[in-house]
């Protein structure tokens, strides 16, 4: 009940906001304000409630909804949601606060925000495929008129863009539902959408997992974005406000991670395995791509949201990877992303509200007169690249470090992404912030006032806490991770092995045993180095 | 018996029937509409169906014709107003076209009635098509239909009053 | 000669809802015609008729209830359909009260004829004889040319009317030489007797019956307006009064679809194959060219046309699916449609005025901040066409694709969803219009009390529908 | 007890820096400096303690570790936030706080002109703070913070001067090709911990023996990546590109980052890690190899460039190839050795270096300098010490080092190597020499409006200092005697590698495989270490830095039009100067074609290809629906003639 | 075949070609009488097969149709003269080209 209520409150925050009157601006951000305050206070009491050593669903509540269809309102948190409600709640926070200058329509704003907001959070608790469906497809609307609205130039196009990609994803996922919830009907008697039990009790045969999971696939993978699938990104994230870009950096890219574990890795284990090396190489591609195409970007933004390409490449391959280093890398990287872009894009809104412009030629020089940005700036920058001591490197190793234990060459060419990031990153860095103040029209302008320091400092301090003592975030997801990766484990579809495994870590990670270590030492054993010995 | 006026019969009717669409004149349409009606009462009689046969000859070549004919003099259609069909090099075209599509659907059709294999008509005894038989019928069998085509009528009637009011009021 | 005995099979009761309409749609018209200057009278008989029509369709007890030689039943599938007509019939008499005085339309044989027409639908919806269902399309046909021309001094109305009554009537030809193939090849008009004979026939297939079904096909996919019969909707649905064009989308075309139901899951289920792939084909052609017309639209009236013709290939597929849960879901689509249908049409009422009729899709230029409720229910309702959740468009579609995804079509599901994926498009481009654009001309809304209460039930309805569906879900399955 | 307190010396620098970078423009300049320098030497008094803490330890305990915090985790891989001392650590402790202390100090002096003063000491507080973190780490990864720590510290400090490109340039360069290395460093973790399921530094030394064969394919590849770690951090071939450009900082910062501390950190890790190293002997040779060939095209660049700064950047490159060179022929004291008397006398030339700048107004072109000996005399005295010491010249540090890698080089090594070693030395003599002679002696070639002069005290005590140091330093490993090779006994818990049996261990792995281990007899010879040998070369490198010297001596006072002569038109010394034109080919073989291809990906595959599909479906469903709407030809005629064609296609579709 | 009687395929025939005849006086003609005209031709098409099919199964619902049809094809025609009418009000022509306002 009281996650009922936590996820519903900005929803009815937005109702109570109807009807005020427009002109009462202050008002109404005030309430916007508060109530985004009070949700993300009260998803915190959730988070110290959270017990940490199951992975069972927890604040659970389970009432019929459509009982003729076996759907119920069944939601609850786990470890794998549990931080992606919270981070909802907080950016939710953040981007009320980074918003408070907005000057149109600025009660329909907030009303859209926080209907966002419950969209969201509804995604992550819902524990019915057609429930999750509901809310996958309903926080569109809201974001798709945020973008719209308050968004750029060009954003008919690029909030329709958004849309339409994300709904012809979504759709197939449709199908795939009703055939599974028919399936689920057949094979068991029992007419339910209820994750938990579709989790437990689906059974198809390979061919089948594949096309459904492709289904999935489709829908998550277009939100996420995967490397052919982005193009939606950069449009979306150029056009949208300042708080738009940092909710859809933010969350909704989430989803689609969230998606995965969810959905694709559970439901279709055999089917994932399957695919582990297609989705390895275009998460690849997607690193390296989304890196390098950032490089010459000419926009901020665009710039970010290249390079979140990039680093969602990273938390797809390490849920791919399918063991809990990768799985709980891709989870803390999920939250290091949201953090960490959603400050960049604050930061390039801090000069676009100053400048009305993004492109990094009309900058330079920044830091003499904006210091306090240019620091910020800098954490954030640095955190994005993965500087170790900062969150981005916690997720990135744990994700390298999974997709090592699958192919050491998937990880190599992954690990290269990192290179390219400190390339993109500094040198738009350079561009931005250094060298001398050049254009007459920067000379004026102000350093970061206190609101936009309110709405940047938090990230920042997460940064270093993540960085620097990522615990109390990572048990969250410990034990569900490790009940996520006992059932996606090949074990349980493929034949055992005779010589599998004596070795102490790493459960379906392509393990090296003495013996196989052996033969390949032999193998390759050098030859008598002539200079070794004259 | 039968062959000797089913064919001619049938053939009128056809005749009619494209003398209908291709006349110049509304009026010469309509003329020959309604001998194609009458034929086709013939073609009932031939079928037995008395009952019909006098109702296509009262309702369709009487009254229906005549609301036809009425209203063909009440807008004063004269012969140009439709220049007939043959009138530019594209209509031309496009008639050879119907007509090849019209015979390409007759054959068609063709070849699936001529599939049926009823070709001797049943014993009919002699009630068959008799106002009584088709009265009995239609009062205890088909009554619902019979009391709907009221409604239909009502609801034609009106709206056919509706629209040709005079004035607008 | 012997008397002839009044049949067993008469049974008024099964019949009080079309006795107690056309008693009503006579009143209306006696009344129209004594009753003077005041209309009010009229909206409110007509009201009561339909309530006490909904009402009375429940008399008969227990359903399914054969009648007339079987060929009239009250089954689930009739009752629901009579709800779901009474409730368009009643709105669009709610949302015609002001219209009509707006232009200067006589209520009085309008109310008639939208009563008439609904007696011709609840007819069709409980038909189970070929004839009987012959003469409810007529009934509808025939009260809707009239309320398609009821415009006399307006051109479009009357070339409206026109168009539709020559289509309408020529797609009659069609579906008659169609039942008549029918009759010829099994010997019987009634839906029963046919699926026996069909039945023991099996798929040794019949040319003569195989034609009949081509025919039909046409016909019911005539009053469907499916692709490639579809063409007389969008301009007829652009020229006739609007709450007639909402009428039109909702309730005749819910019984045609009642019909056409019946007809296809009842008489014919052991020729599935022989027809499964002609549907299948209008269907998809229905769904693609309703939307490849709805895309370019700018006027908003051909817009949902198209749109509603690209719903009719959605609910073809609950024909081909023809098993109980298809029907139940044609059923609720159809209700969720009608709610949403009437908003929509509702709304764009209110932005017209006497004269200008605002239906350009620029009028509605900046709405969302001139109108903001207004704006946000247009964009609940569009949602709900569009089919996405919370709204009634959502289950309904669910419902839908469940029912034929149940019976393995998934490849014609994937084909409706990619399909409802190109009709986001046209729906979000409203509200482009209403909220991302600059407010181009002034509104001069006359917040009508009557509209605004369909609107708002039409808010209502979707959003009860999208959200607690259950309890309707569970009326409609049978 | 004491050594509880190491966990503080990180710690203070990083505070120091906290508060100088948040209040650094509150508090004043003096507060500022007071802070810094103050952090540094109190971690560096807290080294102190912790050495004697260390000292105390019971008999038989070479290390301790101290955890501070579980850093992360997943499944069962977990990383502690933890620190290690051991005898390794303790003297990069020692060199790190110590040389830091020193020149925080002058660093006062030396910016103390600067309006960004606070800036620069929160960064250069904050590098030692990472360095301490890297020499102190207890596993790869905490290292892995220090030693990306260290390149952003050094990116900011290169960037100091932020409005010039140059400097923005540089240190982005830094930064970038040090990722490199980080990225192949990363990657040898990862197969590390693939391989012991622990990335801590005393478990994987200890178990790298039992778990990997010598010389097999994958410590040769571990060893490897580690290696081109290295050779990012520490400016070897191929990625010493930015080390020369990093000059564009400020000399302090050159002093500690750039020759002292951090691009030492490479060969720190590889004596961290010698146990690996060991284990594969392609990797050694390769390590000597790149040590050896960075050592000798270092110096010959280092010979043709004007800019004093520059030389001493490219010497520096050299001596670490010194280093890399002694790491692979299996001297690692003598490596350490190295690093530690270089870090000291090259600390003090990039000072005394600072204060020639500092005294003729920022001008670094030796060509414009001469005859600064009378004008600061005790930058002339130490900054003279100190090129003797890195020339080779006995007794001061640099000798007994530089001669400890020779004679290994040409024992544990072979003559190649050897000879790269002694070619290196007289270049570095000469080159060294050249530095002076230019700077120094001679004609004054002073612009005329700049009056040279004497730093101001706090900028020549250390320098003074850091001499004596350079001095006396090579007292840590007398040669000869080897009871007395301090320093030798004191790493030798670290660098104690058991070849027997790690060998045994191989074999045994092998022939539970199946396979038989070839013959490595001849590995375990005992090599004898012939005092006549070391003697002998001994004398000769002292002999090849005096001729070294005399060479300098020649070319730039002697006969000071030789150069000139010699140089003109010589394509060879063009290639020299111009560093071998490697930044060149970089530029051009990688950066160039990486930012086109960039471009290209994003306007023709991204916007052309990708979105040019998407936005394609769109059009064609637009051009579908303009066409189709043509069909809606409002003819009444043209509706039933549809109708027609449909009945007709149905039926045909039906038979 | 027995010479004495028409095979019902005759009378099925005859009715085709008549709804044939009247499918293709819809689409050449522009008249919009001679249209209706037409539509009427294939309404009394369909009668011939319904009673023909009566006559040879010995049935009577067939009958019974063609009489609703008839019923039918009264209502029909009268409102559709009745939308005729009011149509020529506004625009006295009965040129069906040139009903071409709502198109596209």
């Amino acid at each position: 009940m009281f996650l009922t209520f936590v996820t519903f409150l900005p929803f009815f925050g937005a109702l109570f906001l109807v009807f005020l009157p427009k002109e009462s601006t202050g008002t109404i951000k005030q309430t916007a304000l508060a109530v985004a305050v009070a949700d993300f206070l009260l998803s915190l009491y959730l988070w110290t409630n959270f017990d940490n050593t199951t992975h069972a669903m927890q604040f659970s509540m389970n009432i019929p909804w459509i009982e003729s269809w076996g759907i119920n309102y069944h939601i609850g948190l786990d470890g794998i949601s549990l931080l992606l409600y919270v981070m909802t709640t907080f950016l939710t926070m953040i981007c009320v606060i980074a918003s408070w200058e907005i000057k149109k329509h600025i009660r329909e704003y907030m009303i859209a925000m926080l209907v966002l907001s419950t969209g969201m959070l509804g995604v992550f608790i819902a524990l019915d495929l057609f429930m999750f469906y509901v809310f996958w497809e309903f926080q569109l609307i809201p974001m798709y008129i945020i973008v719209g609205v308050w968004g750029g130039p060009r954003r008919i196009y690029a909030s329709i863009k958004f849309f339409l990609f994300t709904a012809v994803g979504s759709l197939l996922m449709l199908v795939a539902i009703l055939w599974i919830y028919f399936h689920i009907q057949e094979t068991t008697g029992v007419a339910t959408a209820d994750i938990l039990y579709i989790t437990d009790n689906l059974d198809v045969p390979l061919g089948t997992q594949k096309w459904l999971w492709m289904a999935f696939f489709l829908a998550f993978a277009i939100k996420v974005p995967m490397f052919p699938f982005h193009t939606w990104l950069p449009d979306a994230h150029v056009e949208a406000p300042t708080a738009g870009s940092v909710i859809l950096a933010g969350v909704l890219l989430k989803m689609g991670t969230y998606g995965f574990l969810r959905f694709n890795l559970p439901f279709f284990p055999q089917a994932s395995y399957e695919f582990v090396p297609m989705i390895a190489w275009l998460s690849i591609i997607g690193i390296v791509y989304g890196a390098l195409v950032a490089m010459v970007q000419e926009d901020l933004k665009k710039l970010v949201a290249y390079s979140s390409v990039s680093h969602l490449g990273f938390v797809m391959l390490g849920i791919f990877a399918l063991n809990p280093y990768g799985i709980q890398g891709a989870l803390i990287q999920n939250i290091n992303h949201g953090i960490s872009t959603g400050a960049l894009f604050l930061l390039v809104g801090v000069v676009y509200d100053r400048r009305h412009t993004r492109l990094i030629s009309e900058f330079g020089g920044l830091a003499k007169i904006m210091p306090r940005y240019t620091v910020c700036f800098m954490i954030a920058a640095l955190s994005s690249i993965g500087l170790p001591g900062m969150n981005g490197f916690v997720g990135e190793f744990l994700v390298l470090l999974g997709i090592f234990q699958v192919n050491g060459l998937w990880a190599a060419c992954a690990t290269s992404g990192v290179i390219l990031a400190a390339c993109y990153i500094l040198w738009m860095f350079q561009r931005v912030m250094f060298l001398e103040l050049k254009n007459p029209k920067n000379i004026g302008m102000k350093d970061m006032n206190m609101r936009e320091m309110i709405t940047v400092v938090p990230l920042v301090i997460l940064i270093f806490w993540i960085g620097l003592y990522p615990k109390p975030f990572m048990q969250t997801f410990d034990a569900s991770v490790n009940h996520l990766v006992s059932k996606v484990s090949p074990d349980n579809f493929r034949p055992k092995k005779d010589n599998h495994g004596d070795s102490s870590h790493g459960e379906h990670a392509q393990l090296i045993t003495s013996n196989q270590m052996a033969s390949l030492n032999h193998k390759l054993q050098m030859p008598k180095n002539v200079l070794n010995k004259d | 018996m039968e062959l000797l006026i089913f064919y001619p019969l049938a053939g009128f009717c056809v005749v009619l029937a494209l003398g209908v669409v291709f006349n110049n004149s509304p009026v010469g349409s309509a003329i020959s509409l309604i001998g194609m009606m009458l034929g086709l009462a013939g073609i009932f009689v031939l079928l037995q169906a008395h009952f019909i046969a006098i109702l296509q000859v009262i309702i369709y070549a009487g009254a229906i014709m005549v609301l036809f004919m009425f209203v063909i003099m009440l807008l004063n259609l004269k012969k140009g107003d439709d220049t007939g069909w043959i009138s530019r090099d594209k209509n031309l075209f496009l008639s050879i076209l119907t007509g090849a599509l019209a015979i390409g659907i007759l054959y068609k059709i063709g070849d699936i009635l001529f599939s049926t294999k009823m070709d001797s008509p049943a014993t009919l005894p002699d009630t068959f098509g008799t106002v009584a038989n088709i009265g009995e019928t239609l009062f205890t069998e088909f009554v619902l239909p019979f009391e709907v085509a009221s409604i239909l009528l009502l609801a034609a009637m009106v709206g056919a009053v509706v629209l040709a009011k005079n004035k607008l009021d | 000669m012997e008397p002839i005995l009044a049949p067993e099979s008469i049974d008024l009761i099964a019949l009080a809802p079309v006795l107690v309409l056309s008693v009503f749609a006579m009143m209306v018209l006696v009344v129209d015609l004594f009753g003077g200057r005041n209309k009010t009278l009229l909206v409110f008989i007509s009201l009561v008729g339909l309530l006490m029509t909904a009402i009375s369709a429940f008399a008969k007890h227990p359903i399914p209830a054969y009648s007339f030689n079987d060929s009239y039943i009250v089954d689930h599938l009739s009752l629901f359909f009579i709800c779901i007509f009474t409730i368009s019939s009643a709105l669009t008499i709610l949302l015609s009260v002001e219209y009509n005085k707006r232009e200067g339309i006589n209520p009085g044989e309008y109310f008639a004829l939208i009563l008439f027409c609904t007696v011709g639908m609840i007819l069709l919806a409980s038909a189970t004889d070929m004839i009987m269902i012959f003469l409810g399309i007529e009934i509808v046909s025939i009260c809707l040319y009239v309320l398609t021309g009821i415009q006399r001094g307006n051109v479009r109305s009357n070339e409206a009317a026109l168009k539709y009554f020559l289509l309408g009537a020529f797609a009659t030809g069609f579906l008659l030489y169609g039942m008549t193939l029918i009759y010829g090849s099994t010997g019987s008009t009634n839906l029963f007797k046919i699926a026996e004979v069909t039945q023991n026939l099996g798929a040794q297939s019949n040319p003569l019956l195989l034609m009949g079904l081509v025919l039909l096909i046409i016909g019911f996919g005539f009053k469907v307006a499916s692709v490639p019969f579809h063409m007389w909707s969008p301009d007829v649905y652009q020229g006739a009064p609007t709450p007639v064009t909402a009428f039109m989308s909702v309730g005749p075309k819910a019984a045609a679809f009642a019909a056409f139901f019946r007809v296809f899951a009842e008489a014919f289920p052991a020729m599935s194959p022989s027809w499964e792939l002609l549907l299948t084909i209008i269907a998809v052609l229905s769904m693609f060219f309703g939307n490849l017309g709805a895309i370019m639209q700018t006027n908003i009236k051909r817009m949902l046309a198209f749109s509603s013709i690209s719903h009719a290939g959605f609910l073809i597929m609950a024909v081909i699916t023809k098993t109980s849960l298809a029907g139940s879901s044609l059923l609720f689509y159809m209700l969720a449609y009608s709610f949403t249908t009437f908003g929509i049409f509702g709304i764009v009422i209110l932005l017209g005025r006497k004269g200008e009729e605002n239906l350009e899709m620029k009028n509605y230029s900046g709405l969302a901040y001139k109108h903001p409720i207004l704006a946000l229910s247009m964009t609940i309702l569009l949602f709900s066409l569009a089919g996405l959740p919370p709204f009634a468009g959502f289950i309904a579609k669910f419902y839908l694709f469940s029912a034929a995804i149940q019976e393995g079509l998934v490849t014609l599901v994937i084909i409706a969803v990619l399909n409802s994926a190109v009709s986001f498009y046209y729906y979000l481009k409203v509200i482009i219009f209403m909220y991302m654009k600059e407010q181009e001309t002034e509104f001069r809304i006359a917040l009508t009390p009557l509209t605004l209460f369909v609107i708002v039930i039409g808010v209502l309805g979707t959003l009860g529908l999208g959200i607690f569906p259950n309890s309707i879900i569970a009326l409609a399955s049978y | 007890m004491l050594l509880k307190l190491t966990c503080l010396i990180p710690l203070y620098p990083l505070i120091g820096s906290i508060i100088n970078g948040f209040f650094g423009l509150k508090i004043g300049k003096d507060a500022v400096a007071k802070i810094a320098c103050g952090s540094m030497i109190l971690s560096f008094l807290t080294a102190v303690l912790v050495f004697v803490g260390f000292l105390m330890l019971p008999e038989g305990q070479h290390a301790y570790e101290q955890v501070v915090w579980s850093w992360f985790g997943a499944g069962d891989f977990s990383v502690d936030f933890g620190f290690q001392v051991d005898p390794l650590t303790l003297v990069m402790m020692f060199v790190v706080t110590g040389v830091g202390s020193i020149i925080h100090v002058y660093a006062v002096g030396y910016m103390h002109e600067e309006y960004s003063f606070y800036r620069f000491f929160a960064y250069f507080n904050l590098f030692a703070s990472a360095m301490l973190l890297l020499v102190m780490g207890n596993n790869f990864l905490l290292m892995f913070i220090g030693w990306e720590g260290v390149g952003c510290c050094s990116y900011f400090l290169i960037g100091y001067y932020f409005e010039k490109k140059s400097a923005c340039d540089a240190g982005t360069k830094a930064f970038v090709v040090n990722r490199v290395g980080d990225f192949a460093f990363l990657l040898a973790v990862m197969y590390i911990f693939n391989i012991f399921g622990t990335i801590d530094f005393s478990e994987v030394m200890h178990a790298a023996p039992e778990k990997l064969i010598y010389g097999g394919e994958i410590v040769t590849i571990i060893t490897m990546l580690l290696f081109v770690g290295a050779t990012g951090k520490s400016a070897q071939i191929p990625l010493y590109t930015w080390l020369p450009d990093a000059m564009e900082g400020p000399t302090p910062v050159s002093a500690l980052i750039h020759a002292a501390t951090m691009v030492t950190a490479g060969v720190y890790m590889v004596v961290r890690c010698n146990v690996l190293f060991s284990l594969s002997p392609m990797t050694m040779t390769v390590v000597a190899f790149i040590g050896g060939t960075t050592a000798v095209m270092a110096a010959t660049i280092g010979m043709t460039q004007f800019d004093i700064k520059r030389v001493l950047a490219y010497s520096t490159v050299s001596q670490i190839g010194y280093m890399f060179l002694a790491c692979g022929v299996g001297a690692y004291t003598a490596a350490i050795f190295h690093l530690v008397t270089h870090a000291f006398f090259k600390a003090c030339l990039f000072l005394g270096s600072g204060s020639v700048i500092h005294g003729i107004h920022g001008e670094q072109d030796m060509r414009k300098m001469g005859g600064l000996k009378k004008h600061m005399p005790t930058t002339y005295k130490t900054f003279l010490v100190s090129t003797l010491a890195i020339a080779g010249i006995p007794p001061l540090s640099g000798f007994f080092s530089k001669d400890e890698v020779l004679y290994h080089s040409l024992i544990d090594g072979n003559i190649i190597f050897w000879g790269m070693g002694v070619s290196a030395a007289l270049l570095t003599a000469f080159y060294m020499f050249r530095l002076v002679f230019m700077t120094f002696h001679g004609e004054s070639r002073v612009d005329p409006s700049v009056h040279p002069h004497e730093s101001p005290k706090i900028m020549t005590m250390p320098l003074v200092i850091l001499a004596g140091l350079a001095t006396v330093g090579g007292m840590l490993g007398i040669p000869l005697m080897h009871g007395w090779h301090i320093l030798h006994n004191w790493l030798e818990p670290v660098i104690h590698f058991d070849l027997a049996s790690a060998l045994q261990h191989s074999e045994h792995m092998l022939h539970e495989a199946g396979q038989h281990a070839p013959s490595w007899t001849h590995l375990l010879e005992p090599k004898d270490h012939n005092l006549w040998i070391e003697s002998l070369l001994m004398l000769f490198s002292a002999a090849v830095a005096i001729t070294g010297i005399f060479g300098a001596y020649m070319f730039y006072i002697k006969r000071p039009d030789l150069p000139e002569k010699f140089t003109k038109g010589q394509w060879g010394f063009d290639l020299v100067q111009n560093k071998y034109y490697v930044d060149e080919l970089y530029d051009e073989s990688i950066v160039k074609p990486t930012v086109e291809a960039s471009k290209l990906l994003w306007k023709e595959c991204d916007a052309k290809g990708i979105d040019g599909a998407v936005n394609g479906a769109a059009k064609t469903i637009g051009w579908f629906s303009r066409h189709a709407q043509t069909l809606q030809s409002g003819f009444v005629r043209n509706y039933a003639l549809f109708m027609v064609v449909g009945f007709i296609s149905l039926l045909l579709v039906m038979f | 075949m027995l010479e004495d009687t028409v095979p019902l395929s005759h009378y099925l025939m005859l009715s085709a070609t008549l709804f044939v005849i009247g499918i293709v006086g819809v689409l050449v003609r522009r008249n919009v009488i001679v249209v209706f005209m037409s539509i009427e031709i294939m309404l009394n098409a369909v009668n011939i097969s319904l009673i023909s099919f009566d006559h040879y199964m010995n049935l009577s619902s067939g009958q019974i149709f063609s009489f609703m049809v008839m019923c039918v094809a009264a209502a029909e025609v009268s409102v559709g003269l009745a939308i005729i009418i009011s149509m020529h009000r506004n625009k006295p022509t009965v040129n069906l080209d040139e009903f071409n306002l709502l198109k596209w």
